[in-house]
């Protein structure tokens, strides 16, 4: 089973992709949406330049969070579009490649979100970086957890006629722990508050790991459908 | 720009495949000798900014502040890109011309480029001044922002691969109501006066040495000219991509007239 | 012609449609049946040429088109978390129909009992079509357009569909009506038009379709 | 045409809230989902109590808002779902009387969503209420313009084939008047801040009204498809 | 029995399907054709009862049964996104095809050319149904089920898709297709199973059907 797991989590991953990539959507419209966001937080604070110095990070990764719902909603409603997730049930792909292949493309995606969005927020917000090591692991830490539990989730909810509006309540409050880690690392990383970077970093690692195992050891059972 | 890629199709079928012309050539040479003689202004005789306190400190913006010369320029060339886009969508929504259409979508690209520059010079400015590269409390810096988002927004729109009328009629819809912004962000300074640290017209109320204001006002011309010169290209852009379009849709015409008679002798119709 | 984006969907129409006739379009996959019909409905544009419907020029009054026609098309316009006496009483009343309309559709279309209180998206592929048509038929429509009217229909359904076109035939309204099942509609006789590439020929025998007699019904 | 228009407001907003209602989204999900967002925000300020009060009123409308993204965006789904959207367009009913139906199911719902999650507000960020007309006529306000607002430009994005991630770029900046009245309206009316809740109040009336006019004058042409 | 919802879609079923076998199923709308193929596919479960495709129990190995099959249902499993010859190429590599098979696929169904390379959300509805129909070709299954595999098609096509049915079942493979054009059907001589209410009777005059012969394809 080993390659023709990987050679088909790449096949689904490429197909994600290269759907995105004809649809524009991501570039287009969740990277000005996540700015937008961003934007409309600072009007939301008052404009209080120090506040939003030190909430930078933890905006930055809601902002972040609620992209991410938009990029894994789009993933799953391509499928459910016309009953393509039929027949990928029928196509006898390992459903851990169906799964890694959709966390592959959906984390591809956060990556480059957070690479735009960031050097927003450093614009933006005024902040300045100390610890690049850091910051680029969380970044990478964080998107494969949001990533792995969001196509958990989205498969979850894929199909239940109204993905669009239960993905968020399901998912957000799953991903609270990377919102946290993720934020605390980015502290210690824009150096903005104390917080034990590496420790946190730990933790996010830890996330996306086992929703990685959970999900791909789930998602059989889960496409299982009726 | 985008012509070198459109040529080669272009050549193909006989559509001059450039966007200059002798007007823009003399613009384009217009646009150097004036930006050469605006650096010069700008740095040779344009003194620094420094004024001396009554405790007898030199306080100013320094060598920063010919960054005016660039920024308030891009402001206004912004302004005047989205106010051309507004004016052209309605005279779109009107007579429904792809000329205007068209109009609409070049200047608009160009306001959002003089935005962005706007948004850029403003925050490289802000950081020696103001010791910030962004004050969300600063009304103008924020409006500014929202409005170039929201004619981002607007060729987000014109980006999609839809019918070309209904997104023409759409895309004009939002030029319409994107530049209200325009008004918000000049007289944002005025509405909000507690609430910002940017200049004021400081422009017109004869607060500024001549130099600067001579210089200034050149560089409004110089930007104009500049302007004037990416819009024609622009539009001409725009021009041969619709004629690359029709060329396309006389090709594909043809094929589907073969289809038809291919049909017609080839297969027997039931 | 027609362009959808910018494939040129109907190249070259000469069609000549007068009132209370029955026209049949047929022609192969992709020929621009469905695109006719949408144009006829004024729900797409003429990018060159001219047409008439109804009396009405199709560059300047589509609106005027529009309210005067009933379009079954390949999707259905229904609500799926709305039951079928709900779908089809909503677009009774933006009709303006009566509740008696609505009961009369939905016994025409055997819709009544169970399957009216059930909601459209739990329906089977050929119910969901018959509710379509329900919520047509309560308009009454001078000008209808129909989209491969039985597909997906069973035995009894087909036969429903085509006295339902013979008897709006016979109350003078005008019916154009694409399908690739052309023995089904042969027993109504209809003069058949064929569309083959985005060109539309007035065919089946009539020749008389090529001189256009009335002005004002003509789409080209 | 005036009562014809009223009957078929009516008629298009009944339906429209009998699909939600039945759907049950916006009670079953769009609410969870807004509560979520709340306490999400709560761990991206860190949980710092005195920040979370000052800033209740702001944080609160930004959820509004995305929900409300959320409202606008299933109401035009549901029409364009299976072609009711072209069907609507041959039904004759004056593009006024859409227009109107439309904004008005999208504001039931936003106030609902208003209620409840400002009782969400008061609870978790431990608010007080000093004046309430000022809190109710704000609510109400600010839910008229973000569902005239939202629903012309949900009309906009419409079948464009990625209205879901466009309706947030071109709504969030075009509503951002809305989330600083009614922010500035709910602190003076939380006595957080001392901002002129009444003026601003006339700010977001003002805006519901601009925006109700634009919308039911250009509705027409917008739907006037191809 | 299977359920939809609380619907009880299936309620008795006797169907007993040799290798090899064309099956046609017929009956009015909403009879559960639809279903069943569902059901032998492995997409709908049993909530009693039991049942047997290809050797595998449809309670326990559905998984088994799901990679056996093509599915031809209402809707496509194409992405719109994507041109026809990159979904036809993307279901191919999911099923270990070459390229060779794509091309092979898209030239039977007349997909080969301009239509390979358009987008399929731009395709007619016919196209587009011929599209997916390549898509599982491209599988070479088992077992083919077809629901109402020549709905939308024009002439041509139906003739195409009666010669794939025939040339599957001459290369050994099992159809079950349902559909309501039984005249089409008729010159394959299938064996005729009617569908009503939820229950499956074998009909068409083999009455050996009703008496399980090879009991693990036997499906309840
Ligand atoms: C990102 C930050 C900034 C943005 C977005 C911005 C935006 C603008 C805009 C839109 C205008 C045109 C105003 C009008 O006439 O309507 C303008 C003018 C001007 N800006 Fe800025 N600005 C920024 C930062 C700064 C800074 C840091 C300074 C200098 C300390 C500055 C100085 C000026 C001056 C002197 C004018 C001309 C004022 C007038 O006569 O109206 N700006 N700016
Ligand atoms: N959105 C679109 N963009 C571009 N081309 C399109 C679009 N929709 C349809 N087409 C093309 O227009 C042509 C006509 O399509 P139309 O749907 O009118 O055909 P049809 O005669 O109804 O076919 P069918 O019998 O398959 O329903 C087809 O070749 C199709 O590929
Ligand atoms: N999701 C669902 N929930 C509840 N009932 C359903 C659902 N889907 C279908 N049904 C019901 O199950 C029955 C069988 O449906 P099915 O789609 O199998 O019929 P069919 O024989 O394929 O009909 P058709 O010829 O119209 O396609 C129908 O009465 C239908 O109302
Ligand atoms: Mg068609
Ligand atoms: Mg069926």
């Amino acid at each position: 089973m080993g390659t023709a797991v990987f050679r088909d989590a790449w096949l689904i991953a490429g197909k994600d992709l290269r759907v995105e990539m004809r649809s524009r959507v991501g570039l287009n419209q969740i990277v000005p949406f996540a700015v937008t966001v961003l934007v409309l937080f600072a009007f939301a604070l008052d404009t209080d330049q120090e506040a939003l110095r030190t909430y930078a990070p933890g905006l930055f990764w809601v902002t972040v969070l609620l992209a991410a719902l938009l990029a894994i909603g789009r993933s799953f409603a391509v499928d459910l579009a016309d009953g393509a997730s039929d027949r990928l049930l029928l196509s006898g792909i390992d459903p851990i490649a169906v799964f890694g292949g959709k966390a592959l493309a959906v984390a591809v995606q956060l990556v480059v979100l957070e690479v735009l969005l960031g050097a927003g927020v450093v614009l933006l917000f005024d902040v300045t970086v100390h610890r690049y090591g850091l910051l680029v692991c969380a970044g990478l830490a964080a998107a494969a957890g949001v990533a792995t539990a969001g196509t958990l989730y989205g498969a979850l909810v894929a199909g239940l006629g109204v993905s669009e509006t239960l993905l968020p309540v399901l998912l957000l409050p799953v991903v609270a722990p990377v919102l946290i880690g993720a934020t605390r690392a980015f502290q210690d990383a824009f150096g903005v508050a104390g917080a034990e970077g590496w420790a946190w970093l730990g933790l996010l690692a830890g996330f996306a790991a086992i929703y990685g195992v959970f999900g791909a050891l789930s998602y059989g059972a889960l496409l299982e459908e009726a | 720009m985008s012509t070198a890629t459109t040529s080669s199709s272009a050549t193909r079928v006989g559509v001059p495949a450039t966007t200059s012309s002798r007007a823009t050539k003399v613009l384009g040479w217009l646009t150097l000798a004036g930006f050469a003689v605006l650096v010069a202004l700008a740095f040779a005789w344009v003194p620094e900014d420094t004024r001396i306190t009554e405790q007898g400190d030199v306080v100013g913006q320094f060598d920063a502040v010919r960054l005016m010369f660039v920024h308030v320029p891009s402001a206004i060339l912004a302004y005047t890109g989205f106010g051309l886009t507004f004016l052209a969508s309605l005279a779109y929504l009107r007579w429904r011309t792809d000329w205007w259409d068209m109009m609409a979508h070049s200047s608009a690209e160009i306001g959002v480029v003089f935005g962005v520059l706007t948004l850029v010079t403003g925050s490289i400015w802000g950081r020696p001044t103001w010791q910030t590269w962004w004050e969300w409390g600063d009304v103008r810096q924020v409006t500014a922002l929202v409005m170039v988002l929201v004619f981002i927004g607007y060729l987000a729109v014109r980006r999609i691969p839809a019918e070309a009328a209904v997104k023409a009629r759409r895309s004009a819809v939002i030029a319409l109501v994107g530049a209200v912004n325009i008004v918000i962000v000049n007289r944002s300074v005025d509405w909000w006066e507690n609430r910002t640290l940017h200049q004021q017209s400081t422009l017109f109320a004869r607060k500024i040495r001549d130099e600067t204001l001579f210089t200034l006002s050149f560089s409004f011309a110089v930007g104009m000219v500049l302007f004037a010169w990416l819009l024609l290209h622009r539009f001409r852009t725009a021009y041969l991509e619709s004629q690359i379009e029709e060329l396309e849709v006389q090709e594909a015409l043809e094929e589907r007239r073969a289809e038809a008679d291919g049909a017609d002798h080839g297969r027997e119709q039931p | 012609m027609t362009l959808l984006g910018r494939f040129p969907a109907l190249t070259g129409v000469d069609l000549d449609i007068s009132p209370g006739e029955t026209v049949l379009l047929k022609g192969p996959n992709g020929a621009g049946k469905t695109t006719l019909l949408r144009l006829c409905a004024g729900l797409c544009s003429l990018a060159s040429g001219q047409g008439w419907v109804l009396g009405h020029d199709l560059s300047e009054e589509r609106r005027m088109v529009r309210r005067r026609v009933a379009l079954l098309g390949h999707r259905t316009g229904l609500y799926d978390d709305l039951t079928v006496a709900e779908n089809v009483g909503f677009w009774a009343q933006a009709a303006g129909a009566s509740h008696q309309d609505v009961d009369e559709a939905l016994e025409r279309l055997s819709l009544a009992g169970r399957l009216a209180d059930t909601r459209v998206g739990r329906l089977s592929a050929g119910q969901r079509r018959r509710a379509s048509i329900a919520s047509l038929v309560v308009r009454r429509p001078e000008l209808w357009l129909l989209d491969e009217p039985h597909a997906g229909l069973d035995q009894q359904s087909r036969d429903t569909v085509d006295s339902l076109v013979r008897g709006a035939a016979a109350a003078g309204a005008t019916v154009v009506l694409a399908t690739h099942e052309l023995e089904r509609i042969a027993v109504l006789e209809p003069r058949v038009v064929s569309v083959v590439g985005g060109m539309v020929r007035s065919g089946g025998g009539d020749s008389e379709g090529d001189a256009p007699t009335d002005g004002d019904r003509r789409v080209s």
